[in-house]
């Protein structure tokens, strides 16, 4: 978002071309940027209000109507809040962590289309631009937990990486799917390739795929080995305290809710409306898509409880990365097949309803064709372990 | 110059999303208590004062995964101009994909026979 | 060169690269120095920008900084007590001096008499009909291009993950 | 535009820091970033061809992407063998470990 008009009346208003550009740009950049700081604040609120009540609570209700003034009490609060860094600190690298942290989330921003005509930039790259911006906020854990220079917070910093490398795998097959079906990596083109049909009816096992590992890569249940702070100290952020600790969490209640818009982008059709592409509405219907995706992140991390490391590394890599190479795999089988008997669309922007229809049906039955091999297995493999259990126990009660 | 027209509002965004935190944290800086001492200032270690090295050894295991990512990351990067130029491909191109995943498919096998992957 | 945009983008990223360059090979902290190499390919990446391959600027942000530098990272940590080693380098002035030389023997040997003297013979620069990130995925897999060096490129990925497996593998059981 | 010779002695500083790195330093992990810093004046000098010589061809960009398989292959099989020789010999003094003989 360049606001062409702007730079044009600069220029014709005598200022220099180069600088009329920029100034436009900037503005752009703070319009675009201005959008999810506005939004954090009101995500703190609503997180910790819709926890309350999934926990039998009012949450808070004392600063403002209904509380809704609570996170500037918590600002202020941060804001006078003695903060410590550690004699044995790594200075400069403790205090660039928390920045980069929030700037990787706030920089898949500028990529987000918000409707059809207001969008930060529109890049050919669009997907891989926001996996590669993901990837610097492991960078940034990494940092901070070797610059605390504190053994829990290295050791913290180690299993978090771990844990957000491997779900980056299944996370980027499952990318891939919609990238494959558009055939752009341009998130404006992935939205119109949807104009006649979302992709979440395509393939429903890669938005899953895609919602449990971007869930894992925020580090929320049932993967909040981040800050499991029942169980740990803190992990990787346990020498924070102040502004620089509350950069931390908002980046990543900000996470939480990034994912979702894009999630509503790749599969759920972005902004998209049956009837009419007013902008405002767009807008809305937008935010409303992502706000449902972001409400069931928050009803799964009050619900479900925490998963061992073990666990979670062994969910990641005996059924996530499988499952997502062979959904990419039964895709593009299908999607090719049926391309050459001529039953699918090469361009599905310029495709109608009738024409996206039998391809949508295979693929969504091919999905669920996976899906329930994978139930029988996994329920044959419990039965064989829960079996073997019982041998083993029945064979020690015998030899007593 | 569209291309880089693009590229230059993302480099502005680039310089300035890290000054959107490190303003709260400026004035945080401004406003807050300065009062450090000695006993504040130490390492957080559950009440009980450092012994040894920070640099405790760690397992390879972290090293592996790490390995594991970035092999298919860079199998990613590959598949990527593939999957946006698929519409357009036959037949041959699935073959081509599908050999490439499958090689790779291979390290991953090798990787859970010999029970590498799984957390000790 | 007349100076624009374009200009000073190219100078900051130059310095960034070479500053982070040197920040590595200097460097006694080796995490610092793992920074350092990010810093300084990030500069790269900016470069390729420059140079309008951004799929490719895409990549190097991609896999160095998400996982070569995780890798890196890793590595530091397992071979540990790094930062206290009294021998860091060895005969510093004579590389120095070499290096230096062989700088110069690129610029004055190669790079000026060849592509100054004929920068008038160079193709116009525009963007029109730039090769796409498209046009590259239908080269990768087309039987008369790239199809071969592609799935040779997947078997030399398997081959490393499996052989530094085997070599890391090895090493922990020792260690235990 | 800035011409191509002025990318092209940016990549050969590159380089030769790289040479002086793998030369000066001491310890195996620097010596393999340094391996890093000169696999990207590589390719830099790759991309900055492609752009000024052939833009229009896709090959360029495709031998640029199968550096990177070789970066990262070249990454993950030197820093294994550094922490393998670590674990053994307790040293990652590239000139220490040379008991590898025919």
């Amino acid at each position: 978002m360049d606001c062409p008009g702007l730079c044009e009346a600069l220029a014709n208003g005598g200022v220099n071309l180069g600088l009329a550009q920029f100034i436009s740009l900037f503005i752009g950049v703070v319009l675009v940027s201005g959008v999810p700081l506005v939004t954090v604040i009101f995500l703190i609120w609503i997180e910790r209000k819709v926890a309350a009540r999934i926990q039998d609570r009012i949450g808070p209700n004392r600063v403002g109507p209904f509380g809704l003034l609570q996170t500037f009490a918590d600002l202020i609060k941060l804001l006078i809040k003695e903060d410590i860094t550690p004699t044995a600190a790594d200075r400069l690298l403790y205090n660039a962590a928390p920045l980069v942290s929030f700037a990787s989330v706030v920089l898949i921003w500028a990529i987000v289309p918000f409707t059809p005509y207001h969008y930060g930039v529109d890049l050919e790259i669009g997907a891989l631009y926001f996996v590669a911006v993901a990837s610097l906020g492991t960078l940034a854990i990494m940092t901070a937990g070797w610059a605390s220079n504190n053994k829990y917070a290295l050791l913290g910093a180690f299993r978090v990486v771990a844990l957000l490398v491997s779900y980056e795998i299944p996370l980027v097959f499952a990318l891939m799917v919609p990238v494959m079906l558009a055939g752009t990596m341009s998130m404006v083109d992935i939205i119109y390739a949807q104009s006649s049909m979302w992709f979440v009816f395509m393939s429903p096992l890669a938005m899953i795929l895609f919602f449990i590992s971007s869930q894992a890569e925020t580090g929320r249940a049932p993967f909040d080995l981040i800050e499991a702070e029942s169980e740990l100290v803190a992990g990787f952020n346990i020498e924070y305290s102040g502004m620089k600790f509350g950069m931390f969490f908002a980046a990543e209640f900000l996470h939480v809710f990034t994912n979702g818009i894009l999630l509503t982008i790749l599969f759920f059709g972005g902004w998209l409306f049956p009837l009419w592409n007013e902008p405002l509405i767009a807008f809305a219907w937008l935010g409303l898509k992502a706000s449902v995706l972001y409400f069931i992140s928050l009803w799964i991390r009050n619900t479900v409880p925490r998963m061992r490391i073990d666990q979670v590394m062994w969910f990641n890599w005996f059924r996530l990365v499988p499952i997502s190479i062979l959904n990419l795999l039964a895709v593009a089988f299908l999607v090719k097949v049926m391309q050459e008997l001529g039953l699918a669309p090469r361009d599905l922007a310029q495709a109608t309803l009738g024409e996206v229809l039998p391809m949508t049906i295979i693929l969504f039955l091919s999905n669920v064709a996976i899906a329930i091999g994978l139930l029988g297995q996994v329920r044959s493999v419990g039965r064989e372990s829960r079996l073997a259990t019982e041998t083993a126990q029945t064979a020690t009660a015998v030899g007593d | 110059m569209d291309i880089l027209n693009n590229w230059a509002f993302v480099g502005i965004f680039a310089v300035m999303a890290p000054v959107f935190p490190a303003l709260p944290i400026v004035i945080a800086w401004l406003l807050r208590p300065h009062k450090p001492n000695v006993l504040k200032s130490q390492t957080y270690e559950c009440g009980v004062e450092t012994v040894g090295d920070t640099w405790v050894q760690f397992r390879v295991q972290y090293y592996i995964y790490g390995l594991i990512f970035l092999v298919f990351d860079v199998e990613m990067v590959l598949l990527f101009p593939w999957a946006v130029a698929y519409n357009r491909l036959d037949l041959f191109a699935f073959a081509a994909g599908f050999l490439f995943i499958f090689l790779l498919a291979d390290g991953l096998i090798y990787a859970w026979r010999k029970d590498v992957l799984a957390w000790k | 060169m007349e100076f624009n945009f374009i200009t000073v983008a190219f100078i900051v990223f130059s310095l960034i690269t070479l500053g982070g360059a040197i920040g590595v090979v200097t460097c006694i902290n080796l995490f610092r120095g793992t920074i350092w190499l990010m810093v300084s390919l990030f500069g790269v990446a900016g470069l390729m920008v420059l140079l309008s391959a951004e799929f490719l600027a895409a990549v190097q942000v991609l896999v160095y900084i998400g996982a070569i530098a995780i890798l890196f990272t890793f590595a530091v940590m397992l071979t540990r007590s790094i930062t206290s080693d009294k021998m860091r380098f060895t005969r510093v002035w004579v590389n120095v001096i070499s290096a230096g030389i062989l700088f110069v023997l690129f610029a004055l040997g190669v790079i000026y008499p060849v592509w100054v003297a004929n920068a008038a013979t160079h193709f116009p620069v525009t963007d029109a009909g730039l090769a796409t990130t498209t046009d590259l995925g239908v080269a990768l897999v087309s039987g008369s291009q790239f199809v071969l060096p592609f799935e040779v490129a997947g078997l030399l990925l398997t081959a490393a993950m499996i052989g530094a497996i085997v070599i890391a593998r090895d090493a922990d059981d020792e260690g235990n | 535009m800035v011409p191509l010779w002025v990318f092209l002695m940016v990549s050969a500083a590159l380089f030769c820091i790289g040479v002086f790195g793998v030369l000066a330093r001491r310890n195996g992990v620097a010596v393999l970033m340094s391996v890093e810093l000169m696999l990207n004046a590589a390719l830099m000098n790759i991309v900055a061809f492609w752009r000024y010589n052939n833009p229009t061809e896709v090959n360029g960009l495709a031998f640029a992407a199968f550096v990177f398989v070789v970066a990262a292959a070249e990454a993950a099989v030197g820093l294994a063998i550094i922490i393998s020789v670590y674990r053994n010999r307790h040293s990652i003094i590239p000139e220490e470990a040379d008991t590898l003989k025919g």
